[in-house]
Formats: structure tokens, C-alpha cells, sequence
């Protein structure tokens, strides 16, 4: 008994020194980084912006977004590979990983290509660098092919983790190219050096070649190589496009708000500095 | 003419015009760039001993075009006496490290321990950056040959970033943009980066804030640096190549425009 | 529970890991820390088990069927061969792992980037073509950087050089920031549906 | 000459008969390569994730947190199994979430705050002078995001500034471009430096 309420005594005395410890150094030390606060505010208005047009979703308003070329040639994409009855190959690229929201963009769209390719029972294969995104795309072709009514069609072993290093993924993937010889290519998501190395591939075999990515500098190799090019936001304007997901286009509509907004910021902090050049609350 | 064969003759137009024009050692002078002075300045301006940090943060593939930026930079540090530091935030960076190291100290007669040393590779680099502003012997307990880091010569002076001149990333990706942000701003520590050509443009709003001190950037950086040092390396070497390349592209494109425009008119759409 | 555990847990996370950045505490600096360097690693170093088990049955079932045997067993060869010299000599300087590692992976590495300079040429050769005006844009700018880098260019005219740093600093650098503005806005809706559960792709099942 | 610059010869001009054609040489050269890929990273984690951060924190110090991230991957291997496998979305999850919250404030302060602060520039300056730089990149900037505009069709005035948006584009595309070919020659002439001088010992 005593030693129980010795106990309960020390442990009560543990939680109130804790607990002091904890506020005191919570008062202490900087609890809020104050340089951070631009981004504070920038972040709860774009949410609050993000929400409200998700809100009026639920309320039944329904959003839409101007034709985006490139897009109307995914269903061709998935059409020619069925006529000529060879597979699809697509990639989310080596540069990404499961936690970078332009992974979760392209897993949205391959979602889409997995219904059609399932409809049309044409092969689909995506080959990876990375375990994590293998076992997620696993999941959403998966569920593709259920959505499409044909589960059967899928194989799970056409989603497959080739290698972690840059270049053993992009020779494997050249490999798989030259071997499948894929009909139509999808090169979605976030690539370093070897996304020229694929493109090339993929165009010398003849396939047609829808890419689009976050990497500012393999855009002008993806432009120059490739059928179509999404150039970044398309990228993830297109997930939307495609599946007609409400919510995404909702966000979509978000991001222009956000759009002119930030332009609006822009052309007046130009006037102003222009005026007092020695004005800084523009300035970040 | 079908495109496969097509291929075939731009592929091998493309290795017999590099490697014909690596064989003819031709020294193209060019004006080094400002970024390039500014490195070599202020490296010439060191007083002999001071002690620099060399961290080798970029992997295997990426050596052909980083490797001549580490041996002109080490050579130009041994030569005017300076000490050296080495580690390494990228595991494929280590050995290669090591070993540049070693190979120019053996040029320049330095001795290992006391003119300079290599710490080794480190995984969790920011907390490896952030570490070494209180403690370069708690992050680097040991060095990398085994060897505990408090009885090392060249280490008695050294506590911290306090008594680095300043830190020199070679790196082929974003590792220098974590040295400037977490070793920059907290410990007021100096960064210069090696980069590869293709990184260049990311670097540039970290020297305009001034946050990065210099850069050299590719072969041709390394080149004209090799030209104000006065030996002519890796660089150098590389330049013929790299501008026969160049002109084969631009040789290249033109054409590809010739043939396009003459299936145009043939094809009666008429000209430009 | 299949469902709303994972939601759960990606709610909280998301919530968490936004709020320590807005925080200089210690807390969130170790909180950021430990997810991001060590959990996220850890997390990924037992999938990549998963992942190259999966490697492994593939390359087994193909040598069982007889097709492309040489091939998996060269695969299954090297997969091998690397833990069992390292686990022999360790992983130092000398150890045959960095031998291998030095002579037999960094060269194919490397050649596999060079293949590149290549495909950059037959890219170039196919891809700049004058056809419209934006292409021919495209094509101008890519020629006159092309000669503007080398250090042929300043014999040419002085102003081959300063031009091509005025087109990467201005007028270039211009658009970059847009389609960074509109990839960072498009990052920010795609990991804001994440967090609030609205985006559920990755637990397949929309 | 040393055994090593032989086979890394030998590995080197394999890989470049791809350029030919996919070909039985290339093809053992690329499956040797992922096999021995795979093993480095195999290795690689071993030491940097399970001993650095399970196994040493947990038995040299008694650390239990690391039990934490050691079930969370643990919850990967429900995968082998059909009927548990929904147990490793928890550490997927995680993943996907924590990448989300990071990449809010990340994304918004480095893509486009320091972005859009980076573009303000007065429009005459400290001289007087017309700062025809400040306008083309304002003009530059403004053009390009109409381009990302979606919610109407390209037609009209947004039509027009949205084209003179592209034409920025492809002056970006045809830099960067430029920038980039430099780099991708270097690693060729690596190559051939390595094939020349160590390998053939033609030049020195």
C-alpha cells in the first residue's frame, strides 16, 4: 500500500515536473518561428481557398477546365496499343518518391490508364526504382482493373522494382523497351538525367510518348523528344482532366484563384517598388 | 533512308569526332569567368595553414565532369600550403575522395594526418552538417582509416566550422544547397561549390543572395580555373572534345531544318 | 478499419509534420528529424525486402520456365555477390566489395550516363525543327547557347556570350519561376487532399 | 595492366552496343548491372537503416524508440500475405502524409513565394533609367502563368498573352537545353578519356 502511494507520488511529481518542463521550455525557446510567418499566412489562406472549393463540391457545383493537349491523346495512347496488340509501358520516373505529391499526381492518372487498359485488355507494365511506389501502384492498377470489371486481367508481377540506382533503372527500362517494344509509352513524374535516355529509347522503337513532369530541366529534353509534353501543373491539372474527379478539378479551379491572385501581388509590389524603390514588404 | 540507320551514323559521327578531338591537345584560351576569378582569388588569397573543408557529395557517374574541379581546386590548395579536410555526405563519394586525396598529396609531398585528412562518409548529412557547427569529434568520431580524430595533427586546432576557412562541396545534385542552408546561416560558414554544368542554373539564386561565395561549374569551369593555376588538366584536356561536340550538335540541328524544309517544299506547302 | 486507420494515420502525420515547420522548438526539430530521416528510412529499407523479393520470385519463376535463364542467373549473380563480399571483406577501401563496386558497377553506371551525349544528338537532330514559331524559338535559343558556352564563342562576337547569360538570367529564369509557381500550387492541392483524406488513390479505392 | 580497367573496359564497350541494337552482349552487361545494383543498395541499407538505426541504437543503447519505425516496417511484410495486407498501408500512410505536411509549407515558400519575390523589380532604376530587364521578366512571368491558367478556354486576350507565355517557355526550353548538353558531353568524354588512356593506353 505504501509503496503504491509512494508510487503514485513519485509519478504525480514526475508528470508536474514534466509538465513544467515541458511549458517552461515551450515559453522559453522559440515556440514560433517567427520567419516563417509569410509562409503562415500564404499557407492558411491557400487552404482555406483549397477547402472552400472543395465545400462547394459537396454542394453539388460542378467544376470543368479548358482542354489540355496531350490529354485527348492518352485514350488514343491506350487505343493504339490495343490495335497493335502490344503492351503499355509506363513509368513514374526516378527522381520521385512516395512522399512528393507529383508521385501521388502520376499514381492518380495511372489509375485512369489501368480502367482503360483493362477495358481494352491491353498489357500494362511499370517498372520502378522505388519498393514503396511499387507496392502503392500495385494497389491502384489493381483496383483499376476491379473498377473496370475485369480483376482477372491483372497481373501483379507487371508492376515490378527494377533497381534503386539511376542508371541500372534507366538500362532496365531501355531494356524492357527494346524487348516489349511497347506501343505507347507514358514517362510521367519526376525524372533526373535519364528521362532523355528513355524518351530516346521510346522513340526509336516507334512508340508514341506522353510525358510530363515537376523537373524543370528534363522538360526541355521531354519537349523536344517525346509525342506530348505535360509541363509541370498540367501534370497535375491532367489527373483531374482525366478521371473528372470533382475534387481535383475543384483544386484545380483553387490553384487559378491562387493564380491571380499572386499575379495581382506581383503587378502591384512592381508599381510600388517602382514608386519607392526603398520599400521592402514585398520582399521574401 | 530508314531512321534506325539514321541513328546509326549520328551515333557514330558522335564517337569518332570526340574521341579524335580528345587524341590533338589544342589549349583553348578563354577568359575565365567571374565566378571562376572569384574562386581562384580568393583561394590565392588564403595565408599558408589555413584549413579548408573539401566534401566530395556527388556519386560514381557524375566523376568525368567533377573529378578535374577537385584536382585543380586540391592541387591550387597544396601547392600554397594549405590544409585540407576531407569527408564525404555521399556514400559513392568516399572512396573517390580518398583516393583523389591521397593521389595529390603524394604530388605535393603532403603527409596524411598532418597536411590533411579524410573523415569519411557520413548518411544523415544535415544532422551531419548541423553536428559538425558545435563538433567535428562527435559527428566524426574516428576518421576513415580508423583512427580516433582528437589524435590527429592536423586536428588540434579544429573544433568546429570556427576554425574552417571555408567549406568546398563538390556535388553533382543539392548537397551544396544544404551546406548554404544549414551550415551558412547558423555558423556563418563560407561555401564554394564544384558543380556539374547541368546544376549551375539551380545555384544561381544561392550567389545572387550571396549565400554561396563561388562556383565552378563543369569542365569548362574547371578549364579556365586549370588556366589561372598555369597547369593544364582534366579541363583542359576535355575542352577540343566538349566544343567539337558542341559544333556536331549545331551541325545537327542545322541539318535536320535543310532536310525539313526541303520535304516541305516538295511536298508543296510552300517555303518558310 | 482497413481504411480509416491508415486515413488516421496520414491525417496526423500530415498535421504534425506541417505544423513543426512553422516552429524553431526543439521538439519539432527532432520530430522533423526522426520522420523524415530515420522512420522514413527504415520504412523504406523493409520494403525495399519486399521489393527485391519480388525481384527474386520473378527472376526464379523465368529460370524455372526455361526463358532468359543466363540473363536471371547473371542478375541473380550479382544480386548475391555484392552482400556475400561485403559480409566476407567488409565494406572499407580495400575490401573486394569497393573492388567491385569500383570495376565492375561505377564504369557500367557511368557508361549507361554517357549514353546521353547520344541521345542528346539524335534528339537534337529530330527534335528542333522549325515548324512553328515557338518551335523555331526553341531551336534559336538552343543553338545560340549551344555556341554561347563554349569558349570559341567570345572569338566569335563578344556578345555571343552576354546574350546567352541575358537569356538564361531574364527572359528564361522568368518562365522557370512560373512553372515552379504552378508546380509548387499543384504540389500544394495534391498534398492538401492527401492530408484531409479526399485524395485516397494510394489505399486504391478513390 | 591492372585486372579491374580490363573488365571495366570489357563492361563499358558492352553497355555502348546498345547504341547498335539491343543485343545478347548488352543484355548480360544490363542484368549484371541491376543484379549488382541491387545488392550494393541491399548492402548500403544494411548498414545505414538496420544497423545504424534499428539494431545499434537498440542493443548499444537501450533505445526503444526505435522500436516505433522497426514495427512500421515490419507492417511491410503483410504484403507477402493476402489477407493482412491491408496493414501496410499504416507505414505507407505515414509516408504519403508526413510527405504531404512537409511539402505544404516547402512547396509554397520555395516554389512560389521566393519565387514571386524573386520577380519583383523596380521598373526605373537608382539612375532613372528604364529597367528593361524588371519588365521582360515581369512581362515573362505574367504571360507563362496565364499559360497554366485552366479554367477558361486559351481564346480571346487570355489566348493571346498565354501564347506569348509559350513563346517564354520555349526560350526556358532552349537554354536550359544548351546549359544541359555541356554536362551530358562531359560524362561521354569521361568515357572516353577512360577508354583511351586507361583501357586502350593510346594517349597518356
Amino acid at each position: 500500500m505504501t509503496i503504491s502511494i509512494a508510487f503514485v507520488i513519485v509519478k504525480s511529481n514526475f508528470f508536474v515536473e514534466l509538465a513544467c518542463c515541458i511549458s517552461f521550455n515551450l515559453i522559453m525557446q522559440n515556440l514560433f518561428d517567427m520567419t516563417t510567418l509569410p509562409t503562415l499566412i500564404i499557407s492558411i489562406v491557400s487552404i482555406l481557398i483549397v477547402i472552400y472549393s472543395i465545400i462547394s463540391v459537396k454542394a453539388g457545383k460542378k467544376f470543368s477546365i479548358r482542354e489540355i493537349p496531350g490529354l485527348k491523346a492518352v485514350e488514343d495512347a491506350v487505343g493504339r496499343a490495343t490495335e497493335m496488340g502490344a503492351p503499355i509501358l509506363y513509368t513514374p520516373g526516378w527522381g520521385g518518391d512516395i512522399q512528393r505529391p507529383t508521385t501521388i499526381a502520376s499514381l492518380n492518372i495511372l489509375s485512369t490508364i489501368a480502367e482503360k487498359a483493362a477495358l481494352y485488355d491491353c498489357r500494362l507494365v511499370f517498372p520502378t526504382h522505388d519498393p514503396v511506389i511499387m507496392a502503392v501502384a500495385q494497389e491502384v492498377v489493381k483496383e483499376g482493373y476491379a473498377k473496370a470489371g475485369y480483376p482477372d486481367r491483372f497481373n501483379p508481377d507487371d508492376i515490378f522494382y527494377v533497381s534503386s540506382s539511376q542508371f541500372g533503372y534507366a538500362a532496365a527500362v531501355d531494356g524492357i523497351l527494346s524487348r516489349t517494344k511497347p506501343a505507347s509509352v507514358f514517362l510521367l513524374g519526376t525524372f533526373e538525367a535519364e528521362s532523355l535516355i528513355l524518351a530516346e529509347t521510346g522513340n526509336s522503337i516507334g512508340a508514341i510518348q506522353i510525358a510530363g513532369t515537376d523537373s524543370t530541366i528534363q522538360l526541355a529534353f521531354f519537349i523536344v523528344a517525346c509525342d506530348y509534353t505535360l509541363i509541370g501543373e498540367e501534370l497535375f491539372a491532367a489527373s483531374g482532366y482525366l478521371s473528372q474527379n470533382q475534387s481535383i478539378l475543384s483544386s484545380v479551379k483553387a490553384q487559378d484563384i491562387l493564380k491571380l491572385l499572386l499575379a495581382l501581388f506581383v503587378i502591384v509590389a512592381v508599381i510600388w517598388a517602382t514608386i519607392d524603390p526603398s520599400s521592402t514588404w514585398w520582399r521574401y | 533512308m530508314d531512321r534506325q540507320k539514321i541513328r546509326w551514323i549520328i551515333f557514330t559521327g558522335l564517337f569518332v569526332i570526340v574521341a579524335l578531338a580528345y587524341t590533338v591537345e589544342i589549349k583553348m584560351v578563354s577568359q575565365p569567368s567571374f565566378e571562376v576569378k572569384k574562386s581562384f582569388d580568393y583561394i590565392e588569397s588564403l595565408p599558408e595553414g589555413t584549413i579548408l573543408m573539401v566534401s566530395f557529395d556527388h556519386e560514381a557517374s557524375s566523376l568525368p565532369e567533377v573529378q578535374p574541379i577537385s584536382l585543380v581546386l586540391i592541387r591550387h590548395a597544396f601547392r600554397n600550403n594549405l590544409k585540407i579536410i576531407g569527408l564525404s555526405l555521399f556514400a559513392e563519394g568516399t572512396a573517390i575522395g580518398y583516393r583523389t586525396l591521397n593521389r595529390i598529396a603524394a604530388e605535393y609531398d603532403k603527409r596524411y594526418g598532418y597536411d590533411y585528412v579524410f573523415l569519411g562518409f557520413k548518411p544523415q548529412h544535415i544532422a551531419a552538417i548541423l553536428g559538425m557547427g558545435e563538433s567535428i569529434y562527435d559527428v566524426f568520431p574516428r576518421d576513415y582509416l580508423g583512427h580516433l580524430t582528437d589524435t590527429i595533427p592536423i586536428m588540434d586546432s579544429v573544433e568546429n566550422y570556427d576554425d574552417i576557412e571555408m567549406v568546398i562541396s563538390i556535388t553533382d545534385g543539392d548537397r551544396a544547397v544544404q551546406w548554404i542552408e544549414y551550415a551558412g546561416p547558423r555558423y556563418n560558414q563560407k561555401i564554394m561549390a564544384g558543380l556539374t554544368a547541368a546544376m549551375i542554373t539551380s545555384y544561381d539564386p544561392y550567389l545572387s543572395s550571396g549565400q554561396l561565395s563561388s562556383v565552378i561549374g563543369g569542365l569548362k569551369g574547371a578549364a579556365e580555373y586549370e588556366n589561372l593555376y598555369g597547369e593544364p588538366g582534366k579541363g583542359n584536356r576535355g575542352m577540343p572534345a566538349q566544343t567539337a561536340a558542341h559544333l556536331y550538335l549545331v551541325v545537327l540541328i542545322v541539318i535536320g531544318n535543310i532536310i525539313y524544309f526541303r520535304n516541305r517544299k516538295r511536298q508543296g506547302r510552300g517555303g518558310l | 478499419m482497413s481504411t480509416r486507420l491508415p486515413l488516421a494515420v496520414c491525417l496526423v502525420s500530415g498535421v504534425v509534420m506541417f505544423l513543426q515547420y512553422f516552429s524553431r522548438h526543439p521538439v519539432a526539430k527532432l520530430v522533423y528529424q526522426t520522420v523524415t530521416n530515420d522512420w522514413w528510412q527504415v520504412i523504406f529499407a523493409f520494403t525495399l525486402i519486399v521489393g527485391v523479393a519480388g525481384f527474386i520470385k520473378i527472376s526464379l519463376r523465368k529460370i524455372s520456365r526455361k526463358e532468359d535463364v543466363t540473363y536471371s542467373l547473371i542478375a541473380m549473380g550479382g544480386l548475391i555477390a555484392m552482400p556475400t563480399l561485403a559480409m566476407i571483406g567488409g565494406t572499407g577501401i580495400e575490401s573486394p566489395f569497393q573492388w567491385a563496386f569500383e570495376n565492375l558497377l561505377a564504369p557500367m553506371q557511368a557508361t549507361v550516363f554517357s549514353l546521353l551525349a547520344f541521345f542528346v544528338a539524335s534528339a537534337s537532330f529530330r527534335g528542333f525543327r522549325a515548324r512553328s514559331i515557338p518551335a523555331a524559338i526553341l531551336l534559336a535559343t538552343a543553338l545560340l547557347v549551344l555556341i554561347g558556352r563554349l569558349p570559341l564563342a567570345e572569338h566569335i562576337s563578344e556578345s555571343i556570350p552576354e546574350l546567352t547569360f541575358w537569356i538564361k538570367n531574364y527572359p528564361s529564369m522568368a518562365a522557370r519561376r512560373a512553372i515552379l509557381i504552378g508546380i509548387g500550387l499543384g504540389s500544394m492541392t495534391t498534398a492538401l487532399r492527401v492530408i484531409l483524406g479526399i485524395e485516397r488513390t494510394y489505399l486504391s479505392g478513390k | 595492366m591492372n585486372i579491374g580497367v580490363i573488365i571495366a573496359g570489357i563492361l563499358t564497350l558492352a553497355i555502348y552496343t546498345f547504341l547498335y541494337k539491343d543485343n545478347p552482349i548488352y543484355r548480360a552487361a544490363e542484368s549484371l548491372l541491376i543484379g549488382l545494383a541491387i545488392g550494393y543498395v541491399l548492402v548500403i541499407y544494411w548498414q545505414t537503416a538496420f544497423m545504424d538505426r534499428i539494431f545499434l541504437p537498440l542493443l548499444n543503447q537501450g533505445d526503444l524508440w526505435v522500436l516505433i519505425p522497426l514495427i512500421l516496417g515490419l507492417l511491410m511484410f503483410s504484403r507477402f500475405s493476402r489477407k493482412y495486407s491491408w496493414l501496410s498501408r499504416i507505414p505507407i500512410a505515414l509516408m504519403i502524409g508526413a510527405g504531404a505536411g512537409v511539402a505544404i509549407p516547402a512547396m509554397l515558400y520555395a516554389r512560389t513565394l521566393k519565387q514571386i519575390s524573386a520577380s519583383v523589380m523596380p521598373l526605373i532604376g537608382e539612375n532613372g533609367a528604364f529597367n528593361f530587364e524588371a519588365l521582360v521578366v515581369i512581362v515573362g512571368l505574367l504571360s507563362t502563368l496565364s499559360y497554366f491558367y485552366f479554367s477558361r478556354e486559351h481564346k480571346g486576350i487570355i489566348g493571346q498573352v498565354a501564347k506569348l507565355g509559350t513563346y517564354f517557355l520555349m526560350l526556358f526550353f532552349g537554354a536550359t537545353f544548351g546549359y544541359t548538353v555541356m554536362s551530358r558531353m562531359s560524362t561521354f568524354i569521361g568515357r572516353i578519356d577512360f577508354l583511351l588512356s586507361d583501357f586502350l593506353q593510346i594517349i597518356r
